[in-house]
């Protein structure tokens, strides 16, 4: 027996859950990361909390359809957003919140979508952009298709496509692993590890040591980031968005986080999961964790971070106003969209019923 | 005797297979511990085990398939597709393998698995949870298709379809799980497959229709009774193989015929029943097959899916416009 | 003008618009160095590269769904699904998002891609390689259904696929590929979809086939005129959505009518059909909608195949029925 | 960063395309292995490709329907149906010949079924084995549900379930690779990586530089062998087969050969594939390769293996006859198997059509 192949999986950390950095601060600077950028960081996290609060409580209290908050994984989809460039194109799954906002998404346009109207993907900025995306792992697939249209057109663009740990087990998943590593294609794949997809923990979703690893399998690397500590997840992406832009092909990270929140509103996380295990992670979560650092360090005053969060509450608020003003769409809306020209039989379709809504 | 709601019904139904048959197993996203999103598979992990009701990966065709060599294998699995929208990633393994085992194999080895998903709009549910699909798996030989309209039929039609040697997809409308309950005789009792129940006998028109819809067709059929107007309403139920001599002999007496039914109208169940009634019936027809269902759209986001459901305004539109034919 | 086969006209009609529109591209299994298991994409990876011309590794639900993501970004992917019974682990893509995609984002995004496949029986073809439930996907809102049954109509065709700017699955009759030649001018021009095409005039019934049965009804239609039974034969062609007023307009002058097709009975898009007549043509009908069809089973391997699909004497009987009626 | 997975892939072969033995006659003897064992070997793979020379011939005068033929991969098919014990279960593809036909099912039972008739997959022998299986990759996943009844009812039996290279890039691949793992299943995957799936070359299909290493993704262990050689193929399958029936769970084979024939009777292949490659890929096939060593190691004459091929002949023959003999089934045969009892609608369409047919 001889061996043919060897694979390793690495693991970034560089602030830690102590918020102690693990890097100098001249490595910081390196990677272009200060008291500036960290501030910016933070309010990214800070709004996109701020947003999925209101978001409970707006479907708490009808104004609002199920909603799957992101809190917890504030620091991987932030940094995803702040280390894509905007001709770049991301694939979201469906807990993106802080990815979407920076991209452009507008917080009215999230709130439609959950609130039961299409418009909401009609993305005003990020018109490249993919919508939400429910049908666990299809997206995956997408991604393959946008990143070997760049390559065909020999474009500097990189996909960025985000799934959680659950999406690992659907076949599409795979599919795009393969396919990517046989094109090389300029993707990078984020499985967003919260260790629970609804009531399966991480262990029951796969036997693997780490879901990096799946990459493996399509012949291309993958690491594991501390998916709340936003210096990690920073310098990580960048590095393999950098990769892919140049040329050198797909790269898969897995953001090691936790969901904080109920999978969804119409969730009862207290069924299957312990209340320890939520105690713990709470400790670990990444926006404390960086409010910690920043204060430490004086690269920000208690009073400054508070105003972010004056700042942040302020432009949920407007979000949601703008959101409850929208005039609702026609009936017609319903039909006007499926295909480019309406067909005989459609325009027939929504005719009667208007005749019988009359 | 017990009241149960449909979702209930569903559980009682497997709880009480399980209980008598140890070749029953459930499997599914989350039909452990959460007892699956809608509770169907409630407490069956803690009496069975962890081998017997499985939580499987995120993976439909996985579920779909691995059923496929349970049953081979002599197990009864019953698996959850957690919403039917959901449903599409198994339906290859379904359609190339569950549905043709038997026959390709000349009866050596056989599928008898239920693919059970909660079906239908009109819970505000977020996009790709209110799919009704039934009319593609309609068309699939070798399977049958059953939906249930109420707590009682939940729990007979579920048992039938766990013992049925072949392969049931088992359809819940989800829009009424808990929209009533009523007393069910929990004593194994299985309702016949393959056969409509005439839920309100009348001579003027026939309404048919299955699941969640029946609830806007009988209130449809009060009304049209205070007007005077008798209708006669027939629960599909078994949406595969149809049961046409119930239909047939009810058009020829009524000789009108409206179908109601929630999925998009082209190529949906409708179709099939009003095809069969223009083929063998069509003498009995005193006024058109009128169809009033979804539209050729997809189910849109819930802002606007009350529009896109039929109501019972459009089914006694429809079932005066063929009495006045 | 150059003489064509079926698959002939089909690789020719990429090949037009590929030279003339730099985003069409191709994609597939064996579609390359192979030029497609029935050589529908010959010569094309070696006149446009492989950059344009992709041989995929083997995953249907791949093609289908990275197709999406090349039409997101404006290409317009022509991808091939090397047999139908291959086509269901591409369903769940093809519905669930190329067939959304522009409702989902309100015109945002939009989905002009073309999923060929080859279809039905009658070739003796292994298992799983004669199917033919376009049935299943006719019931898909949001997309197009498309079946020629000539050489010069599968090139104009195809080509009006390749360019209407919404999701179209083309379904091609493999069992006349290259069953006939005709003189099919190679000009890039196209034929409208969502009409039917009348083949044969006639007063006395309609007959209503697609793909590959044309052949027995136009063979059947020949004989029965002998006969002085004159039937007016309709090429359904877009299978959806459906050119109901083509149906209806001949129905309403002939007052009979036979729907002929392969795939099995329940849930046929010949059942659509049916139930359009029966909703909106219904006081034109003279006799009863017979369908001549495959039955609801699985298509059986080959030994057999013959007695699963409709013959020419069927539809002579069925039409002679309606005719005697 | 740390390295938290580490991962490695082996290769074996032990007699060599040169029918050089790699291992010592003791070794071989440790394994069950000698002259006896070989020559039955020998006779298997000798049988399979008398069969398919045979079955090629049929289709070529119309007696038989598209056939896609072994012929190369004799050596692994024939070490799965020696290494596998009768009630174990076996998930074959469509290129199973000599593992099938040594599990019982007959020569004839396979003719049936590629001339068309259903009636060859009710194998008379090996009841609960999977008739072959047509769509790619799919077969994996029913192993999944057989392996997983095993462990259910505690029963020390084990699947084996194979695919091609081509298979390895469909989701339900993965799907049954990440669930074998999650239950840590008795099943051994078997890869036959032939270099080709139709015209797709195996460097298309996957970046991966194994195929073996996709089982890291499934979270257990993957290895090549070469799967020419009756040495290697049958040690690491009993070493596999064993351990998984001992509980330790799936594992994952992946057997070099190479396909010697057209994909099917329906392909040509030298629209694709070069013609120096076959050529290589003759010198390493394994039948001769054991004949060679057989001879070289005077375990077998040249006339014995003569007579080999002579037994071979006369077995196919015989059942070409029984096959050509076999009376046709009745139209009613399609209608009969659908369900266990044939519902009233099937019921009228078969009296419709007998009545037709009359
Ligand atoms: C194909 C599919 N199957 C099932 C579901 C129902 N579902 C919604 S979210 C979810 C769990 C997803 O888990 P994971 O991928 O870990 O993402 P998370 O929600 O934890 O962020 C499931 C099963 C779905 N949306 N799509
Ligand atoms: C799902 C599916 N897609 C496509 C095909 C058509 N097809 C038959 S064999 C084959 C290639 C299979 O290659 P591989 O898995 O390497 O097995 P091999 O034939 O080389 O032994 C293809 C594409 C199929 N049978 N099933
Ligand atoms: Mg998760
Ligand atoms: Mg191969």
């Amino acid at each position: 027996m001889t061996t043919i192949a060897e694979f390793s999986v690495q693991y970034s950390q560089f602030l830690d859950s102590k918020s102690t950095l693990k890097i100098t601060e001249e490595q910081l600077a390196s990677h272009g990361i200060n008291a500036d950028t960290l501030l910016i960081f933070y309010k990214h996290m800070l709004l996109s909390r701020t947003f999925d609060t209101k978001a409970i409580a707006l479907q708490r209290t009808g104004r609002l359809g199920t909603y799957p908050a992101c809190i917890g994984q504030e620091a991987i989809s932030t940094a995803i957003g702040l280390t894509m460039r905007s001709e770049d194109v991301f694939i979201p799954y469906y807990r993106d919140v802080s990815t979407l906002l920076i991209r452009g998404t507008k917080m009215e346009e999230l709130l439609l979508y959950w609130g039961g109207d299409e418009r909401g993907m009609d993305y005003s900025v990020n018109r490249e952009d993919f919508p939400l995306n429910v049908p666990i792992a299809s997206q995956c697939l997408h991604s393959i298709g946008v990143a070997y249209a760049f390559k065909l057109r020999q474009q500097p663009r990189v996909a960025v496509v985000v799934c959680g740990d659950g999406a690992t087990s659907e076949g599409d998943f795979y599919e795009a692993l393969n396919a990517a590593g046989v094109w090389q294609l300029p993707i990078v794949f984020v499985v967003i590890n919260n260790q629970w997809a609804i009531s399966v923990p991480r262990d029951k979703q796969s036997r693997c040591e780490t879901l990096a690893q799946k990459a493996i399998a399509g012949g291309f690397s993958g690491e594991q980031v501390d998916g709340n500590d936003c210096i990690a997840t920073q310098i990580q992406l960048e590095k393999a968005i950098a990769s892919a832009r140049a040329g050198n092909g797909p790269h898969l990270i897995e953001a090691i986080t936790y969901r904080l929140s109920d999978h969804t509103t119409a969730d009862d996380a207290n069924r299957y999961r312990p209340i320890q295990e939520l105690e713990q992670a709470q400790a670990r979560e990444p926006i404390q964790r960086l409010a910690n650092f920043l204060l430490e360090r004086k690269y920000a005053s208690e009073s400054q971070l508070k105003e972010v969060q004056t700042q942040c509450t302020q432009a949920v608020e407007e979000s949601v106003q703008r959101y409850l003003d929208m005039p609702p769409q026609p009936t017609s809306a319903m039909f006007e969209y499926m295909y480019q020209e309406m067909p005989e039989q459609l325009q027939q379709q929504l005719s009667q019923l208007s005749s019988h809504r009359e | 005797m017990p009241e149960f709601t449909l979702i209930e019904a569903v559980n009682a139904a497997m709880d009480y297979e399980m209980s008598v048959d140890d070749n029953v197993i459930v499997l599914g996203e989350d039909v452990g511990a959460n007892g699956g999103v809608f509770r169907a598979t409630d407490n069956l992990q803690q009496k069975y085990g962890e081998l017997r009701v499985i939580d499987t990966p995120l993976a439909e065709s996985l579920i779909s398939g691995m059923s496929i060599g349970l049953a081979a294998q002599g197990l009864k699995p019953i698996a959850e597709i957690q919403f039917m929208g959901f449903i599409y990633a198994a339906f290859d393994q379904f359609l190339c393998h569950a549905s043709r085992m038997r026959n390709r194999t000349r009866g050596r080895l056989s599928c008898p698995m239920v693919l059970r998903a909660p079906y239908g709009g009109g819970i505000h549910a977020p996009e790709h949870h209110s799919e009704s699909t039934e009319a593609i798996f309609a068309h699939v030989p070798g399977i049958r298709v059953v939906i249930p309209s109420s707590p009682a039929r939940a729990y007979g039609l579920l048992l039938a379809a766990i013992r049925d040697p072949d392969p049931v997809l088992f359809l819940e409308p989800k829009r009424i799980y808990r929209a009533q309950s009523e007393q069910v005789e929990n004593n194994g009792i299985a309702l016949p497959l393959d056969v409509c129940f005439t839920l309100r006998q009348g001579h003027n028109l026939t309404l048919i229709s299955w699941g969640a819809m029946l609830t806007e067709t009988l209130a449809a059929a009060e009304k049209l009774s205070e007007e005077g107007i008798e209708a006669e309403v027939i629960d599909l139920a078994s949406i595969k193989p149809i049961d046409k001599s119930t239909i047939l002999d009810s058009v020829e007496k009524t000789g009108r015929c409206v179908i109601v039914c929630e999925a998009a109208k082209s190529g949906s169940v409708a179709a099939e029943i009003s095809a069969i009634i223009a083929e063998e019936g069509l003498t009995s027809l005193l006024a058109p097959i009128l169809r009033v269902s979804g539209h050729d759209t997809v189910m849109p986001l819930f802002k606007l899916e009350q529009q896109y459901m039929p109501s019972v305004e459009q089914v006694i539109t429809a079932a005066k416009k063929v009495m006045e034919y």
